[in-house]
């Protein structure tokens, strides 16, 4: 992408993309920000230690290089002398330090801190259990930065590019601990761009950051960010020529606009999936109902029923893959291959099979078998899906199922009380490693929606996390992913993709597998 | 003063009293529902609005049925092979993304649509009438907090009342009544209220007090059967905002669940793919916007026909 | 005939008129202010005078319909001023009225049966068939049709509609009734009609009745004594015959004089005092005599006292400085 | 003298969803310059509507299917609309009977009385404002200047009338019509108004209609009488021809059932039995026949012709006939 | 008058007291709070952002302080933007909802007023039948209908319009048209059936009777006063097109206040809720004392009496 690099002389027509954001972020904190649609911003307005290629590879970013101990719990990162804040202050060690460390405070209440649980008694710290001083950051001088872990983290270099670990200026924080973020004054970042106006809910607009160590390779001059969010409307204007790049276009479109070549698909590291109340909140809602669900036959009878492949060409049409594992694929191994690698069951399902599952667990053709609700969250697309399930599980099993919906929060709480049988569910991934999936299902999980409980499988994950030879701890993961598909408290249905519409004279825009838009190698060729 | 008839000695001859009818009516005898059926009928529009409405209904009380017999399939029959065919001469309103048939989910939405907007118009007529009945005919300080609540009730979201409700009662039509019920009586309390201020000064209720008539009694046989005009036609403008309501409750989660589905939710489910399916828009749109046209002729028919002040 | 049936003592109805903050009543219209009477049973009281002046409410206070702000209702030796709704249902038996505006004053969605027969219903008198037979007298009484009971207000005409809502007066069977202008709405062929079928009943049924009316004429024609009330006081009562002779307070004898006759002849000999101005406001009255300012004769003691109703002799009562 | 109005053979009906109400029948009279004549009748005889012909007032679907008004030899009724205009409120003033009504409550009493003097006479704003003030003093209003910036609301019933009349005359219109203008009044209040209305009679000399349904009230004020029932002359004369030789049953009738004050002695009325007619379907003869205690065989199927009696007194009834019973006028003359 | 908006100000702050404190409880009933997200955050760090709102103190206390700093008029910080403030937050939505609703009234006005007129002159024709049937349909079918429907035609079929944002005039045209459909067709309705009673009234016919001709008669004494109806229905009119449509607002991405309102309870964004409950309520109350002296402006008659 460097072809226009030389003809700088020329006064060329102004670099700018026009791209909707889809939603007012929260928040452009590092440090408190959570959400997909803040990172974007971050991510182009800060650099970490690392930053991610277009393979989603760590490549060096304010560090120019690192030390690795050999038990993989101590790293030692060198940074590069000539990184500017964008007003023009050199970026320090100390800067690293303090953002980390100011992301844990409990004051600070970041929702993300536990994204530095890794770092030694940093959870401690946030939960108000330790100290400042004994968490794992310390700059060592003003450019070495020495970082102790709690377990060995081979994906630790990944994180390190990720929004909460991006360095901020303490003196800028400490003049306005809850505006700085929010005014372009003041939002002192060391990324590719900088904020120049924020119109709220209207547009953020980012200019090229001149101070930017990599400034050179920047090729856009000006991002206008609007923030959209009803899809419709965001086609209409993408389509009338007002934005140049949209996030999800809506569903029914998606087809006839990935064959027009106008909409583009990338993976998206995560997984749409049913998942099934195993605890005995279940049996107070239907006792007869979480008894069939308790029996593993039901649930392999279920997943079975469910022809994937028709749900994505007929329903969810974004061209997501079929889920035929939890872990989606996309996710590059240490060992340089993808780390799915098998499919627990056809993409078709098996339709006999579950048959035989349901008869053998004393319901054939669905004969007695209790009525069973699923519950989504308030959503056309998450309605569309639960009406397909339903249709297939009465056909191809005989099940009668009833739907259910709820608003967003109250389904949340919902699910996360188990006051449910079968609830939609959805897992994005949040960093780059199977064990941000497999994490949530070890029976002290607080995210563990299904209440399942095999200490087996926890067994395995925790031997993952602890385990720092590459080769072995993938073993330990596929051995998890094996216990838990077996078990299959969730039923899997399709990974994610992201389905973006973009004109094509815009170029080189990284959407990472974790949502973020990256465009500091963008440019535009009209 | 010429005369050329042929004028007769015999014709001067008086007419007996008797012969005379000095109280007749000229008019001719009709009950007030006669007559205000009579007025119904000479408005053309009114009429239409009265036998689409009786159309509609029937065909949603015995479409489904009849669909499923002769055909096998109903609202909620999916086949794949299907999905969204443009209208044809098998499926006259073309298929959704499931390939279920358009033309009986209308029919089938009908059912709820209609249900919601006639228990809606029951539930306006009995809390809104009496709420906004007892406030006017009372007044005073009863009238004040009375209509006090009716702001605060007003004011509060709506949003707020339905996510709670949902969490109190199961989804369903019944559900969708008490959220209605909760908050939809308002406007209908308003002109009831103000309708009786202005009645309840009139003789013929004075006269009722005279008699000793208890205030109940007042308020239900007289001052709220003379309202019935502006009641009528805020019942007409109910239904249609009942019908949309309803498909904003059941998206949210209150109302009927999934695959059945009404006018309203069949409407704004389509709204997203209109640029690809406008079919699948454009006929539960059809059905609301028709109905809606129907109730209010006849609404309006059918306050001129009640109107006392239109007959003289 | 003498027997007292309804003595009025010093009877007031003030309206409030809310001002202020905490709804305070800063000021009050008195539209009835300090009057007194007598209706002997069987008798025709008429009460005349300017719209406004407060008869009507005179007439609603008496049986109730409003609350009487101070005074004494004494019907047939009790007095009935305070008694709550519950006690007064005894007495809406007795009592009833004939109201001025015969289009609002039936229930346009009732049938005249259902109108007269509601009496019937509210104090559960008889049964169906009972009260069917009784509608259909009380119809034939008034000189309309049996067949008339089905019929809804609006397909009659306005004597018509009078003689129903007379009906439903009767339909309790009522010693007195209190007519507020019945005829002043009606055509004039149609007035005598009216008049003429009151003045029958009141012979057949003993009924004893207020008429009210602003039309001196008539209210003479009708009445055994008059009363002429001027901004919610009584300013002169008398036999009607002597109060039409011998009018003693000037305002009588303007409203006398202000009588159109039919002859031109008459007419043209007649000397009309027309007063200047017009009634003035009943909210806050000024003190002394409440006609000062149209008065011919007003001395200054006339904005200073208010005269005393007094008896002139004979039962001529009058309200006036100049006697 | 000179003839101002004259109206032949009116036919005036309104076309109804129930059928054609026949409002006016056929109504034939005349009014010459500086005369006020008085039209007397049963409500719904047609007075009203009448005169909204004259005026072309009728409402939409009113219509004035015959006839001719011809106001200064131009007939009216064939006048374009916008001719109407400069005739209404310039050469003819109308007064109603409510006057709480007949004044747009949202505009000022001077506003509403300039409106005439600068569409018409094409005063100017200044001009205007004077001679509507001068007309207010001219009907008795006190402090006219200050009363010209108050709302209809402030005045009283009488003093709205009286404001009624300055605007009906305000423009010197060759004819008043007075449309029962006391009705709604007080009777203190009424002589205040018919004596002003015969003070500026003189005054101004316009000719006057008055329509009223009370004897009383044209006796003083009128020079002759129309008395209309169900759509149609009953009898015409000088006032004095009504009142001391009525030749129709419904004069007499209408004479009769007004009581006596002068009589001390109670006696009884003598009404008019019976319901005026509907005009949806008027009786084929007299209208009058069904209540008429006179009536004959002919009356109920002929109408009768305007029988003259005498000069320029003419009643429609049969018993004029030659042929008819001779029937003694029912009135109490004597008792007064 | 001055007595009387005091006390219409005083009763209305009663009634916004209530408001206020029932929609802090009910708020407060809903279940989820505004941390809980897809994935659930640890307890402890739920309890530190907690801990920073004042979130974690009873009920009862949260009531006080809040009623506390709203009497110094601060709204307190939104939940769901950090770093901003409720008052921020309202300042900065609330003008472009404002200008918005201004355009749709204006123009509901000037043409549903016309349109009622039109309607009620040719009584029973077809122009009326036609205003009718329009102004039925306004009412009824609901902005997110029209709103579609006018960006599908207007802005993808014939590209004419932009289809969201609000960076000018031009951006204004097409929300202000959805927007006005309701108000437009109800000011319609109700300037048609206001007018046909006025036309029938004594005074129109004594203007006739002065010769005035068919528009002075119409539109200076026939419509001041058919228009008095039609404030009254002005007041709820005005405050509910000013505060912004949820739905339009969303549609053609506007940044109004309408989206806020709705999305708070979305949110749970506890102090955007009460803010713009609060201050909606606060409009309304204003809009309908305004409206009421307007109505004794327009009407000589009324008399503002407390
Ligand atoms: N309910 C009421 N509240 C307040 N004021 C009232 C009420 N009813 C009557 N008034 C006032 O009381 C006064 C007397 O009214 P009332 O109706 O008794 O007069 P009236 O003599 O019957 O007049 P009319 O001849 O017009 O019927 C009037 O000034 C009237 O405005
Ligand atoms: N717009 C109309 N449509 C139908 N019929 C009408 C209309 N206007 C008047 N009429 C009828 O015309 C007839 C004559 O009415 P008009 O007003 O002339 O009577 P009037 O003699 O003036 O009576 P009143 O003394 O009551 O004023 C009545 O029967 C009336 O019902
Ligand atoms: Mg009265
Ligand atoms: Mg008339």
């Amino acid at each position: 992408g460097c072809a226009k690099s030389g003809k700088e002389g020329e006064k060329k027509a102004e670099q700018v993309i026009k791209y909707n954001l889809g939603s007012e972020p929260k928040t452009l904190d590092p440090a408190l920000n959570s959400a997909v649609d803040g990172a974007t911003v971050i991510v182009n307005t800060f650099v970490g230690l690392t930053r991610l290629d277009a393979k989603d590879q760590p490549v060096p970013g304010v560090a120019e290089k690192w030390d690795v101990s050999a038990d993989g719990m101590t790293y030692k990162f060198y940074l590069r002398k000539d990184v500017k804040w964008s007003d023009g202050k050199p970026v320090t060690a100390k800067d690293f330090e303090y953002a980390w460390k100011r992301a844990l405070a409990p004051e600070t209440a970041a929702e993300y801190a536990y994204q530095l649980y890794y770092l030694k008694n940093a959870e401690a710290y946030n939960t108000g259990n330790g100290k400042a001083e004994d968490v794992g950051v310390k700059a060592l001088d003003d450019y070495t930065l020495e970082v102790n872990l709690e377990y060995p983290t081979p994906y630790f270099l990944s994180l390190t590019a990720f929004p909460t670990y991006m360095p901020v200026r303490q003196d800028i924080v400490e003049k306005d601990k809850e505006k700085w973020a929010t005014n372009p004054e003041t939002y002192i970042g060391n990324g590719p761009f900088k904020l120049k106006e924020w119109k709220i809910k209207e547009a953020l607009i980012l200019e090229k950051n001149p101070n930017y160590f990599d400034a050179a390779n920047v090729k856009l001059d000006r991002i206008e960010i609007r923030m959209i969010d009803d899809q419709n409307t965001a086609l209409t204007s993408f389509q009338q020529g007002e934005l140049d790049f949209i996030e999800s276009p809506p569903t029914q479109q998606i087809p006839t606009l990935l064959s027009q070549g106008v909409a583009k698909k990338y993976p998206y590291l995560g997984t749409y999936f049913y998942v099934i109340n195993l605890t005995d909140n279940a049996d107070k809602i239907d006792a007869a109902a979480a008894k069939a669900l308790k029996d593993v036959r039901v649930r392999k009878a279920l997943t079975l029923a469910i022809d994937r492949k028709a749900l994505i060409e007929t329903v969810t049409k974004a061209g997501q893959q079929p889920a035929t594992s939890f872990v989606p694929s996309g996710i590059i191994m240490a060992d340089g291959k993808d780390f799915k690698n098998k499919d627990y069951y056809k993409a078709e399902g098996d339709v006999q099979e579950a048959k035989r599952l349901l008869a053998e667990a004393g319901y054939p053709d669905g004969k007695g078998f209790p009525k069973i609700t699923v519950m989504y969250n308030t959503s056309a697309g998450h309605q569309n899906i639960a009406q397909a399930i339903q249709a297939m599980w009465k056909e191809n099993l005989g099940i009668d199922v009833e739907l259910a919906n709820q608003e967003w929060k109250v389904f949340q709480s919902t699910r996360n009380k188990k006051e449910y049988l079968i609830a939609r569910h959805g897992w994005i991934g949040d960093y780059n490693d199977p064990m941000t999936l497999l994490d949530m299902w070890t029976s002290k999980s607080g995210q563990n929606d299904a209440g399942y409980n095999n200490p087996e499988y926890d067994k395995k994950v925790d031997a993952a996390k602890r385990e720092s030879d590459p080769v072995k701890r993938i073993q330990l993961l596929h051995e998890a992913e094996d216990i838990l598909m077996n078990d299959m408290p969730i039923i899997p249905l399709y990974y994610y993709v992201n389905v973006v519409c973009m004109k094509d004279y815009v170029k080189d825009v990284h959407k990472s597998p974790l949502g973020f838009v990256y465009f500091d190698r963008a440019y535009v060729q009209k | 003063m010429d005369i050329n008839m042929d004028i007769t000695k015999d014709m001067f001859e008086r007419v007996p009293e008797s012969e005379k009818d000095l109280n007749t009516i000229v008019r001719p005898s009709e009950t007030y529902w006669q007559d205000a059926w009579r007025r119904l009928k000479q408005n053309k529009l009114a009429m239409f609005g009265l036998y689409f409405v009786l159309f509609i209904t029937l065909l949603a009380i015995v479409g489904p049925p009849l669909v499923k017999m002769f055909r096998g399939i109903d609202y909620a029959t999916q086949n794949y092979k299907y999905s969204n065919q443009p209208p044809n001469s098998k499926f006259w309103f073309g298929t959704d993304m499931f390939g279920r048939d358009i033309f009986v989910r209308v029919l089938y939405g009908a059912r709820i649509s209609l249900t919601v907007g006639y228990a809606a118009s029951v539930l306006n007529l009995v809390i809104g009438v009496l709420y906004g009945g007892i406030s006017g005919y009372f007044g005073g300080k009863v009238d004040l907090i009375m209509m006090r609540i009716v702001d605060i009730l007003y004011s509060i979201p709506m949003m707020i009342y339905v996510i709670l409700l949902m969490l109190i009662f199961k989804p369903g039509l019944g559900s969708i009544l008490v959220a209605l019920a909760i908050a939809y009586w308002l406007s209908m309390a308003r002109i009831v209220r103000a309708q009786i201020l202005s009645l309840k000064q009139q003789e013929f209720v004075l006269a009722a007090r005279t008699l000793g008539a208890s205030n109940a009694r007042i308020l239900l046989r007289h001052l709220i059967p003379n309202s019935m005009g502006p009641i009528i036609v805020t019942l007409t403008l109910s239904v249609p905002s009942a019908i949309f309501t309803e498909s904003f409750l059941s998206f949210i989660g209150l109302g009927v669940s999934v695959p059945k589905a009404s006018w309203g939710t069949l409407a704004s489910e389509a709204l997203e793919g209109l640029q690809v399916y406008p079919y699948q828009l454009l006929f539960p749109a059809l059905a609301i916007s028709l109905t809606i046209l129907a109730f209010n002729f006849l609404g309006d028919g059918l306050r001129d026909a009640l109107d006392p002040k239109m007959r003289k | 005939m003498n027997k007292p049936l309804l003595e009025i003592k010093n009877l007031k109805k003030y309206f409030p008129i809310k001002k202020g903050l905490f709804n305070k009543t800063a000021h009050y219209l008195k539209a009835v202010d300090n009057v007194s009477f007598t209706i002997n049973k069987g008798e025709t009281l008429g009460l005349v005078g300017e719209s406004g002046c407060g008869k009507t409410t005179c007439g609603r206070t008496i049986i109730k319909l409003y609350e009487p702000t101070d005074g004494q209702i004494i019907y047939d030796g009790v007095d009935i001023a305070k008694f709550s709704d519950k006690q007064m249902l005894e007495y809406r038996k007795k009592m009833q009225m004939i109201f001025q505006d015969p289009y609002a004053s039936l229930d346009p969605r009732m049938t005249v049966g259902d109108i007269i027969g509601e009496a019937i219903d509210v104090h559960k008198l008889m049964g169906p068939k009972e009260r069917e037979e009784r509608i259909q007298y009380l119809l034939n009484r008034v000189g309309l049709n049996s067949e008339h009971a089905s019929r809804y207000p609006h397909e009659f005409s306005g004597g018509q509609r009078q003689r129903i809502g007379i009906a439903r007066a009767l339909a309790v069977q009522p010693e007195f009734i209190i007519c507020d202008e019945p005829i002043s709405a009606l055509d004039v062929s149609i007035q005598a009609q009216v008049v003429n079928m009151l003045e029958d009943l009141q012979s057949d049924l003993g009924l004893t009745y207020l008429f009210i009316a602003h039309d001196l004429s008539m209210v003479k024609h009708i009445s055994n004594r008059v009363g002429v009330m001027y901004l919610g006081k009584l300013v002169e009562l008398a036999d009607s015959n002597e109060l039409y002779t011998k009018p003693l307070h000037p305002y009588t004898q303007a409203l006398l004089s202000a009588i159109p006759i039919p002859d031109p002849d008459e007419s043209a000999k007649k000397k009309r005092i027309v007063l200047e101005g017009e009634i003035p406001s009943p909210i806050d009255p000024p003190p002394g005599c409440r006609f000062k300012n149209r008065c011919r004769y007003a001395k200054p003691i006339c904005s200073e006292q208010e005269p005393v109703f007094k008896d002139m002799g004979g039962g001529h009562f009058v309200a006036c400085h100049l006697y | 003298m000179e003839r101002l109005l004259e109206i032949k053979n009116l036919r005036t009906s309104f076309f109804t969803h129930v059928g054609e109400v026949q409002a006016v029948r056929g109504v034939s009279f005349h009014l010459d310059k500086g005369e006020a004549i008085g039209i007397v009748g049963e409500s719904g005889s047609g007075k009203s509507i009448t005169m909204m012909s004259v005026m072309r007032l009728l409402a939409d679907n009113g219509k004035i299917v015959e006839g001719e008004i011809l106001f200064e030899g131009r007939d009216l009724a064939k006048l374009p609309e916008n001719e109407m205009q400069k005739v209404r409120g310039n050469e003819i003033g109308m007064i109603f009977q409510d006057p709480m009504t007949s004044l747009n409550p949202v505009l000022t009493v001077g506003d509403q009385l300039m409106e005439p003097l600068i569409k018409h006479k094409k005063m100017s704003k200044e001009e205007a404002f004077n001679r509507a003030v001068h007309m207010l003093e001219l009907v008795g209003i006190p402090s006219p200047k200050s009363r010209m910036s108050q709302y209809p609301h402030e005045f009283s019933g009488g003093m709205r009338q009286r404001v009624m009349i300055a605007m009906a005359l305000a423009c010197e219109p060759k004819l008043l019509i007075a449309d029962e203008p006391t009705t709604a009044l007080d009777v203190t209040i009424q002589a205040q108004i018919l004596e002003l209305m015969k003070d500026l009679k003189q005054k101004i000399n316009t000719s006057i209609i008055l329509i009223t349904h009370d004897l009383g009230v044209v006796a003083d004020l009128c020079s002759r009488i129309n008395v209309m029932y169900g759509g149609l002359i009953a009898e015409t004369g000088t006032t004095r021809d009504i009142f001391y030789n009525p030749k129709h049953p419904y004069t007499w009738g209408l004479l009769n059932s007004v009581p006596n004050p002068k009589n001390l002695v109670k006696e009884r009325l003598k009404p008019i039995d019976g319901q005026p007619p509907d005009l949806l379907k008027p009786p084929a003869g007299c209208p009058f026949a069904p209540r008429c205690q006179y009536a004959m065989r002919i009356c109920m199927t002929q109408r009768p012709p305007l029988f003259e009696i005498g000069e320029g007194h003419k009643a429609a009834c049969w018993l004029n006939h030659k042929d008819a019973p001779k029937v003694e006028a029912p009135i109490r003359r004597g008792d007064l | 008058m001055i007595n009387y908006i005091i006390k219409r100000l005083v009763t209305s702050v009663i009634t916004l007291f209530v408001v206020l404190t029932a929609t802090f409880f009910l708020m407060h009933a809903l279940p989820g709070g505004p941390f809980d997200n897809e994935k659930p955050l640890p307890p402890k760090i739920k309890a530190n952002l907690e801990a920073k709102y004042g979130l974690n103190k009873p009920l009862y206390e949260q009531y006080v302080m809040y009623l506390k700093n709203l009497s110094r008029g601060d709204l307190g910080p939104t939940l769901k933007y950090e770093g901003r403030t409720v008052n921020e937050m309202i300042a900065y939505s609330f003008p472009a909802s404002a200008k918005l609703g201004a355009v749709s009234i204006i123009f509901s006005l000037i043409l549903g007023i016309y349109l009622g007129v039109v309607a009620a002159l040719n009584q029973g024709k077809w122009q009326d039948r036609l205003v009718m049937v329009i102004a039925t349909l306004g009412v009824t079918v609901p902005s997110f209908v029209i709103a579609t429907l006018l960006m599908y035609v207007f802005s993808v079929k014939l590209r004419l319009l932009p289809s969201s944002g609000f960076a000018g005039p031009k951006y204004m045209i097409l929300p202000a048209l959805a927007l006005s459909g309701y108000s437009l067709s109800f000011i319609a309705r109700l300037t048609r059936s206001s007018l046909l009673d006025v036309i029938r009234q004594d005074y129109i016919r004594t203007a006739k009777a002065k010769g005035l001709s068919r528009n002075v008669v119409i539109y200076k004494h026939a419509l001041r006063n058919a228009l008095i109806p039609v404030v009254t229905y002005l007041g709820p009119l005005v405050a509910g097109v000013l505060t912004g449509s949820f739905v339009i607002e969303k549609i053609f991405a506007i940044p109004g206040l309408g989206r806020e309102f709705v999305t708070s309870i979305g949110n749970r964004d506890f102090m955007l809720i009460m803010g713009t409950t609060i201050f909606y309520s606060t409009l309304l109350v204003v809009c309908n004392l305004i409206v009421d002296l307007l109505y004794a402006v327009i009407d000589p008659r009324i008399k503002l009496e407390a």
